[in-house]
């Protein structure tokens, strides 16, 4: 009831592409940042660390990715070797004494441009083709991380992260490394959101619909695929970077493999292309509703609920996990962030049904 | 505390070790069962914290951030990717981490990687083990050795060893490797013929195995000669053929069978009493049998913890426990293992078993080989782990 | 020249071997317009059924028709209950709703039955075959023959009549209906005749791999080959599997010893960047028709 | 017994948006009814009503009753009302470009059908459209854009039905080929009988050969009659036929009266 | 009458193909500053393709095509846009994922400067050029009288008001010349009498050069000065728009009989 339109006047352009015209959704907008602010307040280390952090920092890759799939209408498939760029750059990077905000703006660079040159190869390709191009991308990147040394860091392909600050404060805490994180996807959220109502998202969202009138009215659609490139890749590699130093501390090229691609690429999807929320959404689904499941189901068996064998019991997670996919794309195919705005819609025509009559 | 000890045995269930893992899961837990149904260890309980991680780090790092919370002070993630995401989580942690035939060698310098005990032969002394092996039979120099490994680090782990050996033992070594996951490897067969080697070591897991001991067979290169990698097991042998696959030597570092007395107790208090934790006809086979001896060695550690440290058992003193194991050989199940603050290897002894069409059958007796080799790797590894490399 | 000649041989023979597996893949595709991500599953889910049957006692020709028949059910049946409510859903779901089925699968197939790889010898020995100094690979040569006669009955079926009502049903959903296809029914019978080449290529890599989860990885050489030959020419499946594997095949037969690692993921990686620079829509693809 | 009967009819695009209210209308055996309104007016929603066609665009009956001679229409899916008599030609051709324009009248074929029956209907398709057959072999997504409509007509005449609805089939057409089409709508209608309802914006060449017509503003049927009777209605001279005489568009006023029928 | 105006767009001897069918057979005009100029021709004439040609959607083959004195033919359609040329589409091309403001927006996108850094410090870099942009885009609402779905999704409002919307797009680019493909299909003849207006007001608030394509012969004879017919790909007729579809051959191969010709 106080999710309402009616009463809202927008007296000037700017208000009326404020990034929230709705009261309700500022209020909702506020009360999430404060929630998230206080989290290592109220949260155990388990979730702060094991739940929250990952979450955010894969929300960030959803949304850099997002930027580039949803918006740019680029389909992606190897943007684990994107993050994964980032993350081992920015190691290098720090270990040559670079100060840490200059490494992520480095590792985003390095990422940046290899990503373009991802993008560059693609042009020329579209959907599935280009799912494959960006797929052969992500082996060939795997298979130099791997197969050089100075790269992955020796025989055991395992690379420490170096003990940094940021902005004087040492990333050595929790709490510090999830400030970090947080601030990371706000900015990236923030970006994104502002790209949707600036003329540079306009211009990749007129090359995804239609590229040939989007080159008719003026838009370069080599230089704009290009920079959906540079700047998806730019995110996602100061996204690899903070995982690398905010959560892994430790990076094996098996944290970005291939198998990382298609989750991010799941996160995306399932979120429904293209909304911060979506963004947010999936990363949570792909990435949390697996752990959950697994907990779920062992705390189940240990109750005695589930009479099952143990080779049963531990493919269950994944078979739910499976289905509920299914079921989510089923119930609405547009995804997560298509059900919260049916939602939200529902309460902006609240009490009447249809939009018009 | 509670009067239980608790054990996070966190493995990949469902993705890339699933060849293992079942069977090996299976053994761990039935162990503690028979441990626990003998009354336990100075009245303590063991229990199991079970969860698949999936072979995914991040699902590894929750998994173990909540077993932590809920008390366990062992870990076991037979997973590279998990275990190398969580080195330094252990290390800081202070909880101890096992890493039996899997993990990285250099750890078993206990004075870099105080918490981490990989407590059987690494892959580094696999290879030593099987290289004697070949120069107590038909001797090595002259040879041509032939290595067949996935394109992985695990593949290419034993290479720096046996380069050494080869020059060492004047024999000619080369290595072929085939691309993950190895379900097809013929182009890399094709090439080994050439090479002729005298010996084939294959060095992979699961599924690339048998491909591969097929390959060497179509490729005319007699099984007797071909050597695996702790990985190839009863499921391979049926795979491949029982029959076609007799010959095949493998190393092993646990006895497998029933004939063992754990076992027989196993199956008397356990299996018997319905409480095993699988199908019964896992029971005894070689990745069923590596499982119990783990847990042998570490309820050993716990009981030689509760002994001199008392209870209740924490990471630091489970850890202390471990390093008095002394010629502990889990009543025979194993070759007896005396783990040292220096040495968390405990020795790198294993033997040679052959596949007789029925079941793997020893041919060399226990031993550890060619330790210095493998100390020098262990410390070149060591020194640049403390390097932060 | 003989190891040339044998990387070739084995090598074209694999990639008939994956030819089999992008065979359904180009089937759903180009008569449902759906890329299936699954495709590596049902392969896996196939193998478990051929394993299942042959296990149980059935002589092999008659497990492998079993399983057949089962399979082209459960194509029927994904339709039914799946891709139903999808139709007319931005594609990108769809193949969302595939990488959840593939999901799913994974868990289900070896949940079921077991993890532990299942050995599925089918009879073919592994004695080679020699000509002059080249082993041929006599359980590939079964393989290579039976895709190829599955290739060949593909592009009959896609001449006939319920094969040209498919293609239409790849080409416009909702003028298939307008027209009276039934579009639920043509993908249905796409997803089930899918499920028949996954027998096919379940049952050959089974023998060669074991059966597992593993099967399912091989959806992505399959999908190099289809790549390289078209998303939706069958010919595409035969040039795409026979370059995919000679290529494959030759190119790290000569490199590997000189680089030290395993290449052909990159060899077929770079294969696939520069045809697709060169030829964006594979070999035999279709271009897209835009009209302005 | 109308061959065609639609009753109070409500649909609703996306579960919010009401883009049909109360349409009524008939069409009966043998008729040829037009179907006039603005843009957005709802005209191919109606059709697509009866076709079977809203799922696909999140759309949805809500109310009312669409029967077909005996049969009640909205349970059936679109394939089974294609095969009890009626067909559709799509809004903006939609022929499938990347088959041949035989291979898209093979696919229109009802399955099962004897070889004999598809090349007679085949036949009579290319005696209707001649062009048709010497493209017979090119890819059907490159002919132009008349080509396309007369192949979709064709397609549609494969499915031998008992009414067919075209929607806006001049859409883009030559004046010379709207008149040939028209012609053989004409003729499809007066030579095997079909029923033809048709949906179009060129209100006076549809007021030409149908009998009766529907006019639909905003979702809402605001008047029917013989087409003789609409031809002389003042509003729909002004609205849809270009007023009386000639127009001067040079003089078109920027605002207008309102229509009649909305106020 | 045409003889004074000074040429605006010429196109000397312009050839296309598409794998083997010529599409375009050298065809030569010239349209002279803030003319109507109609071009007309049956289906799949090459009416769209000469009009691609000019926009360098497909570059012609052979032949050139000045631009206010300077060759166009061959440059990349986004510099064609800079130039000063816009066009709408004979099947709407607008962005489906936009509303229609942005749509409109986007039109104004020559003059804009976009970068993802001035999106990122928004309130400091892109807001001022948006609401600059912006009053100009809410003149060319006024002008064609979309108010009432100014924030519509586009793919949801009907298809003549679509139209409407891409000549909106087009006419924010502040083009010398435009090219409108179809712009009347599918409307009704109150719809038809609305968007003549708009080409009309646009055309004399601009001083517009105009290139229109249209079957519908009633508004090409009204507001046409001169028409250019093709059949085939190749000239067959060319002068005020009366006499040309008059022609014969013109009749014959596109207008048909006696109804339409007046
Ligand atoms: N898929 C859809 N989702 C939401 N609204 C829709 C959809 N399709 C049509 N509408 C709306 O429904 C109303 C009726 O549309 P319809 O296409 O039936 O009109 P029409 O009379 O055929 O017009 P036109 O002359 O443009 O073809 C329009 O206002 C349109 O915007
Ligand atoms: N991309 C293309 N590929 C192949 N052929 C094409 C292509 N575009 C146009 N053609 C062909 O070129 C010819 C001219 O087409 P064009 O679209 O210019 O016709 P038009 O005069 O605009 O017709 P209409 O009035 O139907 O729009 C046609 O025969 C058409 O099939
Ligand atoms: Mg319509
Ligand atoms: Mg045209």
């Amino acid at each position: 009831m106080f999710y309402r339109l009616a009463g809202v006047h927008h007296t000037r352009y700017e208000q009326a592409r404020a990034l929230w015209p709705v009261p309700a959704d500022r209020w909702q907008v506020l009360v999430i940042a404060l929630l998230a602010l206080a989290a290592p307040f109220y949260l155990s280390d388990l979730y702060l660390g094991s739940y929250m952090l990952p979450w955010l920092i894969w929300s960030a890759g959803a949304l850099a990715l997002t930027l580039l799939m949803g918006m740019a209408g680029q389909l992606h498939f190897g943007f684990a070797a994107v993050m994964a760029i980032g993350a081992y750059s920015s190691i290098h990077l720090a270990r040559l004494g670079i100060p840490f905000e200059l490494t992520l703006v480095g590792a985003g660079l390095v990422s940046a441009v290899i990503g373009s040159l991802f993008g560059a190869a693609a042009l020329r390709v579209k959907g599935l083709y280009l799912v494959m191009a960006t797929l052969a991308m992500q082996y060939l990147v795997d298979w130099v991380i791997i197969n050089v040394p100075a790269i992955s860091g020796g025989a055991q392909a395992t690379l420490r992260t170096p003990a940094v600050s940021f902005l004087f404060v040492p990333l050595e805490s929790l709490t510090a490394r999830y400030y970090l994180a947080l601030a990371w996807v706000a900015l990236s959220a923030v970006f994104f959101l502002n790209v949707k109502r600036t003329s540079f998202g306009r211009a990749l969202v007129a090359i995804r619909d239609k590229d040939f009138a989007a080159a008719v009215i003026g838009v370069d659609p080599f230089r704009y695929k290009l920079m959906a490139f540079f700047t998806s890749s730019f995110m996602g590699g100061v996204t690899g970077a903070i995982l690398a130093f905010c959560y892994y501390r430790a990076v094996t090229p098996e944290q970005f493999s291939f198998n990382v691609s298609i989750q991010l690429v799941a996160m995306v999807l399932v979120g429904g292309l293209g909304s911060v929320v979506g963004g947010f959404l999936g990363a949570g689904f792909v990435l949390l509703i697996p752990i959950m499941l697994t907990n779920f189901v062992a705390g189940l068996a240990a109750s005695g609920w589930l009479a099952v064998s143990s080779n049963l019991l531990s493919h269950l997670p994944l078979m739910i996990y499976g289905a509920l996919i299914i079921g989510f794309l089923l119930f609405e195919p547009l995804g997560l962030a298509k059900i919260y705005d049916n939602i939200r819609k529902y309460f902006l025509v609240w009490p009447f049904r249809h939009a018009r009559s | 505390e509670d009067g239980t000890i608790k054990f996070g045995l966190l493995q990949d269930f469902t993705a890339v070790y699933t060849f293992v893992s079942g069977e090996y899961n299976q053994g761990q837990r039935d162990y503690l069962t028979l441990v626990n149904q003998e009354g336990g260890i100075d009245g303590q309980k063991f229990e199991a914290i079970v969860r698949d991680t999936g072979n995914q780090p991040q699902r590894g790092i929750e998994a173990y951030n909540r077993a932590r919370e809920e008390g366990a002070i062992l870990f076991d993630f037979l997973s590279t990717p998990v275990s190398r995401a969580l080195v330094d989580s252990v290390l800081k942690d202070k909880v101890v981490m096992i890493t039996p035939v899997h993990g990285r060698g250099d750890a078993s310098d206990g004075e870099t990687f105080p918490y981490i005990f990989p407590m059987m032969a690494t892959y580094w002394s696999q290879a030593t083990v099987l290289a004697k092996y070949l120069e107590d039979h038909g001797g090595l120099e002259g040879k041509k050795i032939a290595l067949v490994h996935i394109d992985s680090p695990f593949g290419r782990e034993p290479i720096p060893v046996l380069e050494d050996l080869a020059k060492d033992k004047k024999f000619e070594f080369k290595a072929f490797a085939y691309p993950s996951p190895g379900n097809e490897q013929s182009a890399t067969w094709s090439e080994v013929r050439r090479f002729r080697p005298d010996n084939v070591l294959i060095w992979g897991a699961g599924g690339g195995q048998p491909v591969s001991v097929r390959e060497a067979i179509r490729n005319g290169i007699p099984p007797e000669n071909v050597l695996s990698v702790v990985w190839l097991a009863e499921t391979d042998a049926k795979n491949v053929g029982a029959d076609t696959m007799k010959g095949v030597k493998r190393f092993e570092a646990v006895a497998t069978g029933k004939d063992n007395p754990i076992l027989k107790r196993i199956q008397e208090k356990v299996i018997d009493a319905g409480l095993g934790a699988g199908e019964a006809a896992n029971v005894g086979t070689s990745y069923y049998n590596i499982g119990v001896a783990t847990m042998a060695v570490a309820v050993e550690a716990a009981r030689q913890a509760l002994q001199s440290e008392g209870a209740p058992l924490t990471g630091e003193k489970l850890k202390a426990g471990f390093e008095k194991i002394k010629d502990f050989n889990a009543e025979g199940l194993m070759p007896a293992v005396t783990i040292t603050a220096k040495d968390h290897q405990g020795g790198g002894a294993g033997r040679v078993s052959q596949w007789n069409g029925e079941a793997w059958e020893p041919v060399s007796d226990w031993g550890a080989a060619y330790q210095d080799i493998v100390q020098k790797e262990i410390a070149h590894g060591a020194a640049s782990f403390k390097e932060g490399k | 020249m003989e190891y040339f000649i044998e990387l070739v041989v084995n090598g074209a023979l694999t990639g008939l071997m994956y030819s089999l597996v992008a065979l359904g893949f180009v089937l759903i595709y180009k008569s449902a317009g759906v890329p299936n991500l699954a495709q590596g599953a049902i392969v896996m889910i196939a193998g478990y059924a051929v394993w299942l049957l042959y296990a149980s006692g059935l002589p092999l020709v008659v497990a492998v028709v079993v399983a057949a028949a089962v399979m082209f059910g459960l194509g029927l049946l994904t339709e039914r209950f799946l891709l139903r409510r999808m139709v007319g859903q931005p594609i990108i779901m769809i193949v969302m709703l595939t990488l959840g089925l593939e999901i799913f699968l994974r868990g289900f197939g070896p949940g079921l039955l077991g993890a532990a790889p299942k050995s599925l010898d089918i009879g073919i020995g592994l004695a080679p075959i020699v000509v002059g100094d080249v082993f041929i690979n006599r359980a590939y040569l079964v393989g290579g023959i039976v895709a190829i006669l599955l290739i060949g009955a593909s592009l009959l079926f896609f001449r006939t009549r319920l094969g040209t009502k498919l293609r239409a049903v790849s080409d416009d959903h909702i003028s298939s209906w307008a027209v009276g296809i039934s579009v639920e029914r043509a993908i249905g019978i796409s997803w089930g005749l899918a499920g028949i080449t996954a027998v096919a290529a379940g049952t050959l890599w089974g023998s060669v791999q074991g059966v597992d989860w593993t099967l399912s990885t091989l959806l992505f050489p399959a999908i190099a080959v289809v790549i390289l030959g078209g998303i939706d020419s069958i010919w595409g499946v035969l040039v795409g599997g026979l370059l995919v594997g000679i290529l494959g095949s030759v190119i790290p037969g000569y490199v590997d010893a000189v680089v030290g690692g395993g290449t052909r993921d990159v060899v077929t990686s770079l294969i696939i960047l520069v045809t697709i620079m060169i030829r964006p829509y594979g070999i035999f693809g279709r271009e897209d028709i835009e009209r302005i | 017994m109308p061959r065609l009967a639609l009753s109070n009819v409500e649909v609703v695009y996306d579960k919010v948006f009401l883009a049909i209210k109360g349409v009524s209308l008939e069409v009966g055996e043998g008729d040829m009814v037009a179907l006039l309104g603005a843009n957005g007016a709802g005209k191919s929603t109606t059709l697509k009503t009866i076709s079977g066609l809203l799922g696909p665009e999140r759309g949805a009956v809500t109310r009312g009753e669409v029967s077909f001679g005996e049969a009640d229409l909205l349970p059936l899916g679109a394939p089974d009302r294609v095969a009890s008599g009626l067909v559709h030609v799509l809004e903006g051709r939609r022929i499938f470009g990347h088959l041949t324009p035989d291979e898209n009248l093979v696919a229109a074929f009802r399955a099962g059908g004897s070889a004999a029956r598809l090349n007679e209907l085949r036949e009579r398709v290319y005696a209707y459209f001649p062009r048709l057959k010497e493209r017979m072999r090119s890819k059907a997504g490159y002919l132009s854009g008349g080509e396309q409509q007369m192949l979709a007509i064709g397609r549609a005449l494969m499915t031998e039905p008992k009414l067919i609805m075209l929607d806006e089939p001049s859409l883009g057409l030559s004046p010379l080929l709207v008149q040939e089409i028209f012609a053989i709508i004409r003729e499809i209608n007066s030579q095997e009988g079909v029923s033809v309802l048709l949906v179009e914006q060129n209100a006076s060449a549809a007021l030409e050969i149908v009998h009766s017509a529907y006019l639909i503003e905003n979702g809402h049927i605001v008047m029917n009659g013989t087409a003789e009777v609409l031809k002389q209605n003042p509003d729909v001279q002004e609205f849809y036929l270009g007023g009386t005489g000639k127009v001067n568009y040079h003089e078109v006023k920027h605002y207008r009266r309102r229509k009649r029928w909305l106020a | 009458m045409a003889a004074a105006r000074e040429p605006v767009l010429v196109c000397e001897n312009v050839s296309r193909w598409f794998q083997g069918v010529h599409a375009l057979k050298h065809v030569s005009v010239s349209i002279g500053k803030g003319e109507i100029f109609g071009l007309v021709g049956p289906n799949g004439s090459g009416k769209t393709t000469l009009v691609n040609a000019i926009t360098g959607f497909y570059p012609p083959q052979e032949g050139r095509i000045l631009f206010e004195g300077r060759q166009i033919s061959g440059l990349k359609p986004y510099r064609i846009a800079e130039s000063g040329i816009a066009r709408t589409f004979q099947n709407v091309a607008l962005f489906r994922g936009m509303s229609v403001l942005d749509n409109i927006l986007m039109g104004r996108h020559i003059f804009m400067r976009p970068n993802p850094l001035a999106s990122l410090f928004y309130w400091w870099w892109a807001q001022r050029e948006e609401i600059a942009h912006r009053r100009k885009v809410e003149e060319v609402i006024d002008l064609l009288q979309l108010e009432s779905v100014r924030d519509e999704h586009v793919d949801v409002i009907p298809l003549g008001l679509q139209k409407r919307v891409e000549l909106a797009r087009a006419l924010c680019a502040e083009p010398r010349m435009l090219v409108l493909d179809e712009p009347m299909a599918g409307m009704n003849q109150e719809e038809k009498e609305y968007m003549v207006r708009f080409i009309l007001d646009a055309q004399e608030a601009l001083g517009l050069t105009v290139l229109i394509i249209e079957h519908h012969m009633d508004v090409v004879t009204a507001i046409c000065e001169r028409v250019l017919v093709l059949n085939n790909g190749s000239r067959i007729a060319e002068g005020p728009a009366r006499e040309a579809i008059s022609d014969p051959q013109v009749v014959e191969a596109y207008i048909g009989k006696a109804r339409h010709a007046a």
